[in-house]
């Protein structure tokens, strides 16, 4: 049985190829702590004294991750962020689908401000909001503007159709303003 | 090409052809390429059905480990073997390749093999439908396994019910790969179910009149009815679901006009007719092994053919007991509750008739019987416990707890792999010259009846005591941990069972007693070859005066004494037409010649499928490849140069 | 004390009209006498001049709607409030830019406010000079207009907390500020009232009322009553808890406060309490017709329009919505939101109560502008308070009694079928009810309504309502809203498209009489902006796409429009120049709910953005920026 | 024969040995009026059931051991068919279809009648209770007609003893089924649909119903429990439901509440009297006066509400409520706070 054996090598070997990344499906609930977020993490602006600070390390394992960006999409409406920012069209903040980041589009950057607040009515959430349920907002945040893979980004709710879901998202291109100088242009 | 009423003359030689001669050519006509290029290009019936039954056994012992893993899980209370979500997954992958890739594909393969055998013709019609149907199902079962081993195994049950399964509650692409496994292994029951209807109806060796027909050949002729108008439900639900999760489709979106129900009736429309889709090849099992071990042709026969046309039709009225506690009106319950307790009639009836024959006949207690008893043991239980489902206050409150589980797998186990594993031991020497060994089968058949009881009977009390299905854990104290610890005992003795039983097929392969054309004594055309038989199937297309063709022989007459047609010729692929009541001699038909061209097309449509669980553009990149697939497969070729056919 | 026994009855053209007698009470202070006797003056004045107006012959056989007299004194020239008067009639005695010569009207100054949001706000003239408030941050601008140009005489910024932005449910938008007595009255987004001196600018005192914390914001424009500045809270769709305080004008301190949700006490009705329907009555409804604690963050809020008639010394408002928009969350009739107060300005204590909306299920505020109007009902003159309501239909309610006299649709409705004049019942259509999960489709009119707060005029010229309104469905879906202190607390989501007919926006001139449409217009945009009515027949009002239009009252004729920077949203005033020439005056800049899309960039690929509003004038990004203008316009020869 | 006959009987030993059926969530020890006329029913088939059963086994074992008549034919087979018993076998195979029709057309009429007896309590419901299931737990409203008079609790429902209660069943992400086994079969929540189904407790008790559809990670953890009290002491615990949360007596009870109020504790769940009145998790007013905690994960008790605040995803893996860094003291002001919440 060895042809049979070869071809079934071939086969599994070109779904391995389809699946790859199956980092997207791992389902751990309690999320993996990531490293420091805080001030030293960021930057808000894409003006640096002297050499550009390396990118801190990219958290693949909440924005690739489906399960968690699922996790982020229902902690965005359990948590009122979609009663601010709609489903990413915006409403009283920013909208969160399309190519402008006023404070920065990292997944860090999502995560700070999530944190932290900002001072032109976005609400501090620290302390209210579990460190790795941030993160899964972060990562669904995202998302909205198609930042993460397709296979990982969610598909249409069980609700009213207010937009393409995200996994049908055109990849929004963040303009030059992007990880974001507080450009205040019609924003908060 | 039409017969004239000349070639259909019986007669016992070719005009000119020696008997050596006559099998030498066929042989040549009828030969698989050698090596690996003859191995995927293969359209012999017994080659494709041998792997069906293969790969398909592969996936039951497979699942049967799953389940194994989950009665681990489940010995004790609290038990934290397996995460929520490996369970989850076990239990979908179990219960979905069970029905899908095992019992579907078995029943299949059985037919496959022994329908052109039994009906007396040298080939399955269309040969490379039903090779490309075997690429297709071992592509979409790989595809499955292999997404399970990777962490991206379905996790919503078998039956998959959306919400659960849809794009809010399932991310990721677990569930797009159990709905495009069902798309895959749809297309190739669909295939099969076509190539045994036509087969059947226009293949029979003349004389094969209607009331002649092996019951087993009716049992999957009814059943392939069955799947074509049962499988397209299932390929449409899990269609519109990929593209719920894919596209944004609202089919199952209440909030925006769809039903979460109409999955349920859609999946249940395709689920019950498939448990018949699975028991009533297994009848035939039953039917073709009782008559052989009771020495007495089977008693009933024309009530045992309605009492599988009855099923047949009493299957498609029934999926509304699976949903009795979905609070659908009353009236409509009150009518499936009567179609349910019906189909216990032709069930009865057939029960008796095999009842009957081993009454009536002078029973030898071979493995084959053995499980037959076994079988009707156990099913006829299954069934009972069936009756009390059908009732709306009973079902509600055993549906969907362990007393569900204990009783479809009693009609499963008890209905199909009893007569299944008979079958095994049947007709094993018919696929592999050789005999199972009788004294390790008597083992085989004592572990597996014991563990089976053992591991399922407690889950009918366990069911009334609460216990809900689909659970990774209990809690102590409710009273259900000494009948799960049972239930896993049974189960270690039933996975010993099946353990008992390869280790039988792996030593008998090798060192099995030759088995002879026909080492039962059997009535049925497919022993009047030799086993196994030739890649021509026979000689000479036998002519058929009874039931059982093999017993209407003159006493001591070896089955090459049965009267034949001849004028088929032998320089070429070619069958015998019949007519489809009578089965008079009708047309002569070319039959394909081998083609790499099914498998490139199988390849072309695996692209297509799993490429579009990630995308909906694979449907129209991959048809490119898919249309070249075909247009290879179908191209038309110039007749053969032989001006002087070469008849038998 | 000043009593004005005016009580003449005057004949004219065989109809009967009547100036009421006018109870001016005890001044608390020098410079409220001296507006006492303005008052009083002008009433007789008023009177004097309503029986020399020609009345319009067509109107001889039937009678007519005229304005509470008590509560529309003659027009002085000014626009010290901005509903023009107590009535709220927004109708300017001004006649000199009139049918014939309007369409030489040209700008005369302009002004830029330095604030790109929704300019809700009508500027106010008082003497000579000009106020102006913005959106959020609040400044406050007095223009001069005794000098050419009208150069800028001081500012005031009340540096509101910028946090308050992140809590404005519907851009940071503000109504105007209140004049009385020398002081200017405003309210700040982070729920202050301010006050202000009006000739320097100083300020007075400020008092904090809101808490944003809570989400509580101030954006309507105070009344001044009696001494009183009238300020109610917003904040509806955040879960706060609705109120209407009074706030003494002189110190800040708070002389009462009415909650609209709660017990009697804290909603102050007692024994004056007298409904007039039963569903109205019983003890406590404002805790029982909710589930528990429902109350507390049940909305009611007060962000609308107040308007007072002295000579049955009573106030109306409104209250808003019920929180969250998902009905299904709070099971009840959910008093007292959702209706109209009278209320005694002095205590505070209500008067009487009807519910618009019970157990509302559209975000229908009851908030709009109450006209205090005299109107023939079956023969008789009854005194009325009419209401273009949210929910389409145009209320007539006798303002003593709180008796609903008429319920007439003036839009496109299907999600109810009328208004029971016996009970006071309006029978919704069970079809369209909100289903949590579900989504409910073509609802008209939508949450923002058949018309929102962007104020009607009415000319007793025309004895015409003009309403700016809009001519939106909506789909919608309730969902489990979660209260989260300073978060929204809604609980919907909602996508809107134009109604029957396509277009989005109409003015209708209603006759509240015949209770039919006299005419209207019909706007590709929703109307979002006020109206404004003349004696020189004229009406005036802004769409989104910036164009300011000039309409001939009668006919609904187009006679001038004028393109200005942004959309308009704000509420055009006329007024008298120190010049003795008649000024038109009006703020540019598009924002609001409905001009969300512009100001905050929204994008409109989501249906649901802006509660369903910015897919609505998704094209309205490509007609109008954002911006914040003042324009004035007036006749070319004073130049 | 003998031995499905000893499996049977083992069957029945055991069930009856064990606490099994009468067990706090079986459907054979009902203690209600159609969970009763179910389990009768159920008897009554089983009895029938087993009879046919035995009939069958009895006529199989016979078939396979009885003595034969006829000796081997060379060729093994008997073709001769004998009339005479092909005739007697057909009576038999007619009797036999006549007699499985008779059995079930009246096992047909006996489910219907018991159908039709258990739908007939539906009018008859004095209270209205909504439950809501959610992933992975029941939100259960108190109906009234004054909505200031409705509640909520979680995971517990509360009936008094004889009076038929409407349970008004809603989902609001997937298919969940309510079964409380002692009192009656099961009804699915679906989205989009609202089912109902009917209650009676006919004695006092204390029983356990759980979710029995497959609702995903956690459905084996989706319990609830339901307590039949007699009509005043429901009515006595209804109004303690009634009011608001107790304020905090002590301060180690304040300090926790503080954090509470301030913590991700607020985000999620509801205690009337205070500020917190999110909807996402299990309305805590009353927590404490709960007989389990985590739908039925957990008895109630301050070790295990501690354990359960501690790491939540370790009692019940995958479930919504996340793990909180509190501090110790933090944890044990919140545990002392929750439990004051009687």
């Amino acid at each position: 049985m060895s042809s049979p054996c070869r071809s079934a090598v071939s086969l599994a070997a070109l779904a391995v190829l389809t699946v790859a990344a199956c980092d997207r499906e791992e389902r751990e609930p309690r999320g993996a702590p990531v490293g420091d977020s805080g001030p030293a993490a960021i930057t808000q602006g894409t003006l640096y004294a002297g050499q550009p600070s390396p990118p801190g390390p990219s958290h693949r394992e909440y924005e690739g991750n489906a399960y968690h960006i699922s996790q982020g999409k229902q902690l965005y409406v359990w948590f009122n962020c979609g009663t601010c920012h709609a489903n990413g069209g915006g409403d009283i903040g920013p909208p969160l689908m399309d190519d402008q980041w006023i404070y920065g589009g990292t997944l860090e950057n999502i995560h700070a401000t999530i944190l932290q607040g900002r001072p032109n009515g976005m609400p501090s959430f620290r302390g209210k909001i579990p460190e790795q349920q941030v993160w899964e907002i972060a990562a669904y945040v995202r998302s909205l503007s198609g930042q993460t893979p397709k296979a990982a980004s969610p598909g249409r709710s069980d609700s009213l159709n207010a937009k393409p879901d995200e996994q049908r998202m055109p990849r929004e291109e963040p303009k030059g303003s992007s990880p974001g100088g507080p450009n205040l242009e019609g924003r908060q | 090409m039409t017969a004239g009423t000349d070639t259909a003359v019986v007669r016992r030689d070719g005009p000119g052809l020696g008997e050596a001669e006559t099998n030498a050519r066929l042989a040549r006509s009828w030969a698989t390429p050698p090596g690996l290029w003859g191995w995927l290009s293969t359209v012999d019936h017994k080659q494709v059905g041998r792997r069906y039954v293969v790969t398909a056994f592969t996936f039951f012992v497979l699942a049967g480990l799953l389940a194994l893993a989950m009665r681990m899980q489940l010995a004790g209370p609290e038990r934290t073997l397996l995460s929520p979500d490996r369970y989850n997954q076990i239990f979908t992958m179990h219960g979905t390749t069970m029905m899908f890739l095992f019992a579907v594909p078995m029943m299949e393969a059985f037919a496959i093999y022994l329908v052109p055998l039994m009906v007396g013709t040298r080939a399955i019609a269309f040969p490379r439908l039903n090779a490309f149907s075997y690429w297709v199902y071992l592509a979409g079962g790989i595809m499955l396994w292999v997404a399970f081993i990777l962490n991206v195994g379905p996790d919503v049950g078998w039956f998959s019910y959306v919400p659960l399964a849809g794009p809010q509650y399932s991310p990721g692409k677990r569930v797009d790969f159990w709905a495009q496994m069902v798309t895959f292994t749809e297309v190739a029951a669909l295939a099969v179910a076509v190539e045994i209807i036509v087969t059947v109806f226009k293949q029979r060796a003349p004389g094969m009149s209607l009331n002649r027909i092996p019951l087993f050949v009716w049992g999957q002729l009814v059943t392939s009815f069955m799947v074509v108008f049962a499988m397209p439900a299932v390929m449409v639900s899990s269609s519109m679901l990929i593209m719920d999760r894919l596209i944004g489709t609202h089919f199952f979106n209440p909030a925006e006009g769809g039903d979460a129900l109409l999955w349920q009736h859609l999946f249940w429309f395709f689920g019950h007719p498939e448990v018949y889709i699975i028991f009533l090849p297994a009848t035939g099992f039953v039917s073709s092994i009782l008559p052989t071990f009771a020495r007495r042709p089977i008693f009933g026969y024309t009530a045992l053919v309605l009492a599988l046309f009855a099923t047949g039709f009493l299957g498609f009225g029934l999926w509304v007991h699976h949903m009795f506690a979905t609070g659908l009106p009353h009236l409509g319950n009150s009518f499936y509750t009567a179609a349910s307790m019906a189909i216990a009639i032709p069930s009865g009836i057939q029960i008796f008739c095999w009842i009957a024959t081993l009454w009536d006949g002078r029973p030898r207690f071979a493995t084959p019987l053995l499980f037959v008893i076994g079988f009707i043991v156990v099913f006829v239980l299954g069934g009972l416990s069936g009756i009390m489902l059908a009732s709306v206050p009973l079902d509600s409150q055993v549906h969907d707890t362990y007393f569900v589980v204990a009783h479809f797998h009693y009609v499963l186990i008890g209905g199909a792999v009893f007569p299944l594993f008979g079958a095994f031991y049947y007709w094993f020497p018919k696929f592999t010259g050789r005999m199972l060994s009788e004294r390790v089968g008597a083992w085989n058949f004592g572990l597996f009846f014991v563990g089976f009881n053992l591991a399922f009977f407690p889950m009918h009390i366990l069911g009334l005591i609460g216990m809900p299905r689909r659970v990774y854990s209990y809690p102590a104290g409710v009273g259900w941990d000494e009948l799960n610890l049972l239930a896993t005992a049974g189960a270690v003795i039933l996975a010993a069972g099946v353990a008992t039983f390869v280790g039988n097929v792996w030593h008998s392969l090798k060192h099995g007693v030759s088995a002879g054309d026909n080492p039962w004594g059997a009535g049925t055309l497919e022993w009047a070859t030799s086993s196994p038989p030739p890649s021509y199937n026979f000689t000479h297309i036998p002519v058929v005066t009874g039931q059982e063709p093999l017993w209407t022989l003159p006493q001591g007459l070896p089955a090459q004494g049965l009267p034949v047609v001849g004028g088929l010729r032998v320089d070429q692929r070619e069958l015998l037409l019949t007519t489809v009541v009578d089965a008079d001699p009708d047309l002569r038909e070319p039959s394909p010649e081998p083609s790499i061209w099914p498998l490139l097309s199988a390849l072309a449509v695996t692209a297509l499928f799993i490429g579009s669980i990630f995308t909906p553009w694979a449907v129209v990149w991959g048809a490119i490849p898919l249309a070249v697939g075909l247009i290879g497969w179908f191209w038309p070729k110039s007749p053969p140069d032989t001006p002087e056919p070469v008849i038998d | 004390m000043y009593t004005v026994g005016a009580s003449a009855a005057l004949e004219h053209q065989g109809r009967r009209r009547r100036c009421f007698g006018l109870n001016i009470p005890d001044a608390e202070a020098g410079a409220d006498v001296v507006i006492s006797r303005l008052t009083g003056a002008m009433v007789l004045v008023a009177c004097a001049l309503g029986a020399a107006v020609p009345a319009p012959a067509q109107d001889a056989s039937a009678g007519k709607a005229i304005p509470a007299a008590a509560a529309s004194p003659a027009d002085d020239g000014n626009w010290v409030m901005p509903g023009k008067d107590y009535a709220s009639t927004r109708y300017s005695a001004q006649d000199e830019i009139n049918t014939g010569n309007v369409r030489d009207l040209q700008v005369a100054f302009t002004f830029s406010t330095g604030v790109e949001r929704g300019h809700e706000a009508p500027p106010l003239v008082v003497g000579g000079t000009m106020y102006i408030v913005t959106p959020y941050p609040n400044r406050l601008f007095a223009l001069d207009l005794t000098k050419p140009g009208a150069p800028l005489k001081w500012s005031f910024d009340p540096k509101p907390a910028a946090s308050a932005q992140g809590v404005a449910c519907c851009d940071y938008v503000n109504r105007g500020p209140a004049f009385a007595d020398g002081r200017l009255f405003i309210n700040t987004l982070d729920g202050q009232t301010i006050a202000v001196a009006a000739e320097t600018g100083r300020e007075l005192w400020r008092t904090q009322l809101g808490d944003i914390n809570k989400g509580e914001t101030i954006t309507m424009a105070p009344l001044v009553v009696k001494g009183k500045v009238l300020v109610g809270n917003s904040g509806g769709e955040f879960g706060v808890r609705g109120w209407l305080t009074a706030l003494d004008a002189g110190t800040g301190t708070i002389a009462w406060k009415a909650y609209s949700t709660g017990p009697d006490a804290d909603v102050l009705i007692g024994p004056d309490y007298k409904p007039f329907y039963d569903k109205e009555k019983g003890k406590d409804l404002g805790v029982t017709s909710w589930p528990p604690d429902a109350w507390t963050i049940g909305g009611g809020t007060v962000w609308g329009w107040i308007s007072y008639d002295p000579e049955l010394n009573l106030i109306y408002h409104g209250t808003a919505n019920p929180g969250p928009w998902n009905p299904e969350q709070r099971p009840g009739d959910n008093k007292w939101t959702g209706g109209i107060f009278a209320r005694n300005p002095d205590t505070g204590q209500a008067r009487w109560f009807y519910q618009v909306v019970p157990h509302d299920l559209y975000d229908h505020d009851a908030i709009n502008e109450l006209l205090l109007l005299d109107l023939p009902v079956n023969g008789a003159m009854r005194k009325t308070v009419v209401r273009p309501e949210r929910n389409g239909y145009l209320y007539v309610l006798d303002r003593a009694t709180g008796e609903v006299l008429s319920a007439d649709p003036y839009a496109a409705i299907n999600s109810s079928t009328g208004v029971d004049l016996k009970t006071g019942e309006l029978a919704m259509v069970e079809a369209k009810a909100p289903k949590l999960g579900k989504v409910v489709r073509d609802i008209c009119p939508t949450a923002p309504g058949a018309k929102d707060w962007n104020p009607s005029a009415f000319s007793p010229r025309t004895g015409l309502i003009y309403i700016p309104h809009m001519n939106l469905c909506m789909d919608w879906q309730s969902s489990e809203a979660n209260y989260i202190a300073g978060t929204p607390y809604v609980g919907a989501e909602v996508r809107m498209f134009a109604g029957p007919g396509g277009h989005r926006g109409e003015l209708s001139a209603w006759d509240p009489v015949k209770r039919a449409k006299a005419w209207s217009v019909k706007e590709d945009f929703p109307l979002w902006s006020g109206a404004l009515t003349t004696a020189g027949d004229l009406l005036f009002y802004g769409t989104m796409e910036g164009w300011f239009k000039a309409l001939d009252a009668r006919t609904g004729e187009e006679l001038w429009r004028f393109k200005t920077g942004s959309g308009i949203i704000g509420q055009p005033i006329a007024y008298r120049g120190p010049d003795g020439h008649e000024y038109v005056a009006v703020l540019s800049g598009v924002g609001g709910w409905a001009g969300a899309v512009v100001v905050g960039n929204l994008d409109p690929r989501d249906a649901t953005a802006a509660k369903g509003f910015a897919t609505a004038v998704a094209d309205l990004k490509t007609k109008t920026t954002k911006g914040g203008m003042l324009y004035v316009f007036a006749l070319p020869q004073r130049r | 024969m003998s031995r499905a006959l000893r499996i049977g009987s083992l069957g029945l030993a055991l069930c009856l040995a064990l606490p099994g059926c009468q067990g706090v969530q079986s459907a054979l020890d009902p203690a209600g009026h159609q969970a009763g006329r179910i389990a009768g029913l159920w008897w009554l088939f089983l009895g029938v059931l087993a009879v046919v059963y035995l009939v069958v086994l009895a006529g199989l074992l016979i078939a396979a051991s009885r003595p034969r008549r006829r000796g081997v034919l060379p060729n093994g087979p008997s073709f001769a068919r004998e009339e005479r018993i092909e005739r007697r076998l057909t009576g038999g195979l007619t009797a036999w279809a006549v007699g499985t029709g008779a059995i079930i057309l009246t096992l047909t009429g006996l489910s219907y009648a018991v159908d039709r007896d258990i739908l007939g309590l539906t009018d008859k419901a004095e209270l209205e209770i909504e439950v809501t299931a959610k992933q992975w737990w029941w939100q259960v409203k108190y109906n009234d007609p004054v909505p200031s008079r409705s509640f909520e609790t979680a995971n517990e429902i509360r009936l008094p003893v004889g009076v038929p209660v409407r349970i008004v069943l809603k989902s609001q992400d997937v298919i969940h089924s309510f079964w409380v086994p002692n009192l009656h079969g099961k009804t699915d929540l679906i989205p989009g649909r609202v089912n109902e189904t009917t209650l009676v407790a006919d004695r006092e008790g204390r029983f356990r119903g759980q979710c029995a559809e497959f609702c995903g990670f956690q459905h084996a953890n989706m319990a609830l429990d339901v307590v039949a009290m007699p009509r005043d002491r429901f009515d006595a615990w209804r109004e303690s439901q009634l009011s608001p949360a107790a304020a905090p007596a002590d301060d180690l009870a304040r300090q926790g509440q503080q954090v509470f109020l301030s913590a991700a504790c607020v985000m999620c769940h509801t205690i009337h009297g205070t500020t917190a009145a999110s909807r996402v998790g299990p309305d805590l007013t009353h927590v404490a006066s709960r007989p389990s905690l985590a739908a039925g994960t957990l008895p109630y008790s301050k070790g295990n509400l501690a354990g359960w605040i501690a790491d939540p995803q370790r009692i019940k893996p995958g479930n919504q409520m996340p793990i909180t860094s509190l501090s110790p003291d933090q944890l044990q002001g919140v545990v002392a706070y929750l439990d004051s919440l009687k």
